[in-house]
C-alpha cells in the first residue's frame, strides 16, 4: 500500500519532538479526521535552523511529517513557504490516492508555524 | 521473523483437512451437481452432503440451507429477501445500530424502494436492551435484525432470546448475522429462536466465498440473485463446490472441535487482555468484559492512531486490525464504536485482537514484550499526549 | 470405462495451471485484501493481478472489472443494478426470448418494483434482427440485455454490432450475457460496443465460484450486495480470493490459448455434426450452422426424449445435456427451444455437446460407434417412432 | 438420482414393443409433457396373458412402463386394476419427487387398456 519511502520515514521518523522554546508553531487536523500534526521551527538568520514536530495519525501522517522536517530543514522561510503537500507526496514516493487529503497536510502546519514566527515578528 | 496472526475476523487460515476435502472438486470431481449425468451426481451428492453438515453445526434441517457466497450476501439475501416477501405487510426494518454494514446498507437500499428502518442503540457495552426492540417495533414493521455477536467489539447479545420472544410476540421475522458467532461458539437456531441466521466459513477455518443463509421452514423469502433452480430456486447460479464442500467440512470440524479451541485460544485471549487492560495505561477494553468471543480481545488505546499502531506491528510480525478512521478506505471511525459512545479520538486508537487456534504461548509473549515499546514510542510522538501531560503537570521528555 | 465429458456447458474442468496458482491462496496466502498488514497486502496484489487479467482477456480497464460469484450473479447485477441506476429515466428493459435465465428472471423481479420489458423474438436459427431491437426500445426503455452467444444451441449473434449501434442511437444502455463466448471466442468490449459484459471462469477452465461483471468507466450502476467497501463499493463480501487468483490465471490462459483451442476442438466438434447430421436419420441441428461456438454441436433427435439419451449415453461414459423438459428440474422444454419454434415433441430431443479441450479423436470415434445403436433402441422403444413408421407405410419391426 | 431398480429396469426394459392383434390398446400422456405410454394386452380367461408397452419419455417413465408390464403379467384383470402408481413406485425403490406425477402414468395406461377391452367385451 504504502512505498517503501513512506514506510521508512514512518518507521524511523527524523526530527520527532517539541521545542519548548520554539520561534513559531503551527497546528493542523483534529482528531475527528484522523490526523493531527504540531510543527516547531527555530528561525537563525531567516533559515530554518531547527524543524521538529509531533503527529497523531496514520502511517502516512507520521512520513509525511517526517519528510517534511527533513526537506525543510536548512532553507530560507521563503523557500520554505513554496514547499507544497504535492512536493511531500512526490518526494515520498507517492501517497495512496485516499491519503492525499488528510494526511498529507505536513507543508500546512509547516508554513502555519512559519506564518506564526513571522507575525510575532511583526 | 515470527509470524503472529491476530486478524481472525479477516478470515481465517484454511483448515488442512478442510483444504484436502476441497481438492478433488478442484480436480477431477468438477461435475456441475444440476446435471443428471455421473459427473453431475457425484457433485449433487457432495453439494447435499455438505448442506447436512451446516444444518447439523446449527441445529437446523438441510432443506433450511441455502449457500451463498459471502456472510455479506447472506446478509442482503436475508434483509432484501425477507423484507420484499413480506412486502404486502408493510415496509418497516429494525436493526441496531452496531450491525454489519452489510446490513445497514442493505435497509438502506430497501429505501430506495419505499422502505423505512429504524435502528435501535446499545449502551457502552455494545449490548442491545430487548425493550428497545420492542418500542421500535410498529405495526408496519415486517422484519428485525440483530447481530448476535459483534466482530468489532466482540460483545455477544446477552438478550438475544428475550429479544427472540420480543419478535415472536409481535408476528415479526427475526434474523441474526451469526457470521462471527457461528462455528466459533454453540449457535442454536431453535434456542435462539430465530427465522434467518447468517454463517461464513472464512470465521471458522473455511473458504472464503463460502458462507450459507439459514431459513426456516415457512418463512418467505424472495431470491436476492434469480435465475435457474439452483437451491430450491432460492439462490441461482453454478454452485462453488469446492467452496460449499469445504464449508461442510469445517462446519463439521467446528462442531466437533468447538470446545477444545475455545478451551485453548481463551486463557490466550485473557494474557492480552490483561497485558492491556491492568499492565498499561491509558487504555480501555471495548465491548462486554464477559459475554465477548472467546477468542476476541478489543480496545482503545490512548492518545495513538490504530493505522500506526497497526504498521508497527506489522513491521514485527503481528497482524491485528483497528476500526480507526485511516484503517478504512472510508476514512470513517467504526460506526459501532461511536454508537457505544466513545469518543472520536479514543476511537482512532482502536485495535483488534482475534486469535486463531494455531497461536502459542510464545506467540503472545512476543506479542507482549514489544507491545508497549512500541506504544511508547508512538505516544512520544504524540502531540495529544503531549498536551495530556502538560495538562497533568508531567514533563514532557 | 472411458469417460467422455461433453458437457462443458455446465462446467469445465480446472486447468492444472489454475489449480496450481489457486493452492496458495488456499494455504499459507490466505489475508484479506481488505486489510493493511502484510497478509492483506499480498493478498490486495494478488486481487489486483487477477483483475488485470481478466480485463486484458476482453480488452477492459482493470477498473471496469467487478468480482462476482456465477455468471448469474453477474447477469443479476446487470439487468438490475443498471436499472436500478437509471430509475428516474425510465423503467424498461429490452431483452431477448433466448436470454438466460438469470438475465429473464432478473427482468421478471424488476416487475415487481414496477419496471416493464419487452422480449424480441429470434428466428429458427436464433438469430435476432436489430430491427427487433429498434422496434422494442420505446422513451422509457433504459436497459437492453442480448447474449452474445448461446449455451443452448451455441448461435453467436451475427448482427451484434448493428445491435450496439441501435442502442448507441437511442442512447440506451446495453449490457450482453457472454458467459457462454468469454475465454472461448475473442470477446472485446470496445468492438462489441457495450456498457456491459458478464463472464464465468467456470466456461474456461477457471472454477466454479467465480465470474466478473464488465461495466464501462462513467456507466452507472447500483450494488446488488450491499455493504462494505470491496470492488469499489459496487459488490460487497469478502472476496473468493483462490477463486478470483483462479479466474485470473484461466483468463491468461484463454487468451494465449484461444486459437491453438479452437483449432483443435473445431474438427472434432465437425465430426459430431457430420455424424448426426448427416450419417443418421431423422435428427435436426439446432442453432446457427456457420456462426457458433466452435466447441458446441446441438441436435433434436427425432421420437425420443433427452433424459432417455442422456442417462444411455452416461452408462457408456459419455456426458452431454438436453433442453427436454425431464431433464430440467422444472419440467419445462428449453425456453430457447420454443423461441426458435420447433415443436414440443421434436424440442423433447434435444441434445447438447460441448467439448472440451482434452477430448481426442478416440473419444469421438467411440462416441460414433455407441451412438446410433443407442438411439436405435430407444426409437424401437417409442410409440412415436412406430407411428411415424405406420404413417409413412414402413414395417414395424 | 435413480434407484438402482429404475435404472436397471431403464436399460433392460421388459416386454417392449407392439402387439398387432391386442385385446385392448391404452395410451397416457403427450409429447408436450413429455412423456407417452402405450400398453398393449392380450387377455386368457380373464388374465392378462401378454403385455407389451412402447414409450416415449424419461428414464423414469420407461421403467416405470417396464415394472407395470411386469407386476400384470399373469395376474387376473380385476387384480390389474387395483395395481396403483404408487405401488409402482415403490416397487421400484422409490422415484424423485419431480418424477411421480408425469412419468409415473404407467398404471393409467395398464387400465386404460384393460377398460378398452372390457368396452370391446360389452
Ligand atoms: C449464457 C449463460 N449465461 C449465464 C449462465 C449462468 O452462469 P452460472 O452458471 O455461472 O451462474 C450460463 C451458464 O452456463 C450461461 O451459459
Ligand atoms: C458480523 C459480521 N457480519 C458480516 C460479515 C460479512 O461477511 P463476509 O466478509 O463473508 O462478507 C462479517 C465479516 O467479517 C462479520 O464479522
Amino acid at each position: 500500500m504504502y512505498s517503501d519511502k513512506v514506510m521508512e520515514h514512518f518507521s524511523d521518523p527524523r526530527n520527532v519532538g517539541v521545542l519548548k522554546d520554539a520561534d513559531g508553531v503551527g497546528e493542523v487536523g483534529n482528531p475527528v479526521c484522523g490526523d493531527m500534526m504540531t510543527f516547531y521551527i527555530k528561525v537563525k538568520e531567516d533559515r530554518l535552523s531547527e524543524v521538529k514536530f509531533q503527529t497523531f495519525g496514520c502511517g502516512a501522517a507520521i512520513a509525511v511529517s517526517s519528510m517534511v522536517s527533513e526537506m525543510a530543514m536548512g532553507k530560507t522561510l521563503d523557500e520554505a513557504m513554496q514547499i507544497t503537500n504535492q512536493d511531500v507526496a512526490d518526494e515520498l514516493g507517492g501517497l495512496p490516492g485516499n491519503k492525499m487529503h488528510c494526511s498529507n497536510l505536513g507543508a500546512d502546519a509547516l508554513h502555519k508555524a512559519i506564518e506564526d514566527y513571522r507575525s510575532k515578528q511583526k | 521473523m515470527r509470524k503472529v496472526y491476530m486478524d481472525r475476523i479477516a478470515g481465517t487460515p484454511l483448515h488442512p483437512r478442510v483444504k484436502e476435502a476441497m481438492l478433488p472438486y478442484l480436480g477431477e470431481r468438477f461435475g456441475n451437481p444440476q446435471n443428471l449425468h455421473s459427473f453431475g451426481q457425484t457433485a449433487a451428492e457432495a453439494l447435499e452432503g455438505a448442506r447436512a453438515r451446516v444444518a447439523a453445526l446449527i441445529n437446523a434441517e438441510p432443506s433450511e440451507i441455502y449457500f451463498t457466497s459471502s456472510g455479506t450476501e447472506s446478509n442482503n439475501f436475508a434483509l432484501k429477501g425477507l423484507a420484499l416477501a413480506k412486502r404486502k405487510q408493510g415496509k418497516h426494518s429494525v436493526v441496531s445500530a452496531i450491525e454489519h454494514l452489510s446490513v445497514l446498507n442493505s435497509v438502506k437500499s430497501l429505501e430506495r424502494l419505499g422502505y423505512t428502518s429504524t435502528q435501535v442503540p446499545v449502551d457502552q457495552q455494545a449490548v442491545i436492551d430487548p425493550d428497545e426492540i420492542r418500542k421500535a417495533i410498529m405495526p408496519e414493521t415486517t422484519v428485525v435484525s440483530i447481530m448476535l455477536a459483534n466482530s468489532e467489539v466482540g460483545t455477544i447479545q446477552p438478550h438475544f432470546q428475550e429479544i427472540a420472544e420480543v419478535c415472536r410476540q409481535a408476528g415479526v421475522v427475526l434474523h441474526t448475522d451469526a457470521v462471527a458467532a457461528a462455528g466459533v461458539i454453540p449457535v442454536d437456531v431453535q434456542e435462539l429462536g430465530v427465522q434467518a441466521l447468517s454463517l461464513a466459513g472464512n470465521q471458522f477455518y473455511g473458504p472464503n466465498g463460502s458462507a450459507a443463509l439459514y431459513v426456516r421452514k415457512g418463512t418467505g423469502i424472495l431470491p436476492l440473485i434469480d435465475g435457474g433452480i439452483q437451491e430450491h430456486g432460492k439462490r441461482a447460479g453454478s454452485e462453488n463446490l469446492p467452496g460449499i464442500v469445504g464449508l461442510g467440512e469445517a462446519a463439521e470440524i467446528a462442531g466437533r472441535e468447538m470446545e477444545n479451541r475455545i478451551a485453548r485460544v481463551q486463557p490466550l485471549r485473557d494474557r492480552i487482555v490483561q497485558h492491556l487492560s491492568f499492565e498499561m495505561e491509558h487504555v480501555v477494553l471495548t465491548g462486554h468484559p464477559v459475554n465477548r468471543l472467546p477468542h476476541h480481545a478489543s480496545f482503545c488505546v490512548a492518545f495513538v492512531e490504530g493505522e500506526a499502531m497497526l504498521l508497527t506491528l506489522d513491521m514485527q510480525g503481528i497482524a491485528v486490525s483497528s476500526g480507526s478512521a485511516c484503517t478504512s478506505k472510508s476514512l470513517k471511525v467504526s460506526h459501532v464504536l461511536l454508537a457505544m459512545g466513545l469518543d472520536h479520538a479514543l476511537a482512532q486508537g482502536s485495535l483488534v485482537f482475534s486469535l486463531i487456534d494455531s497461536l502459542t504461548q510464545e506467540d503472545i509473549d512476543y506479542f507482549i514484550e514489544i507491545f508497549s515499546p512500541n506504544i511508547e514510542k508512538l505516544r512520544k510522538m504524540s502531540p495529544l499526549y503531549t498536551q495530556y501531560l502538560e495538562e497533568n503537570n508531567n514533563d514532557v521528555q
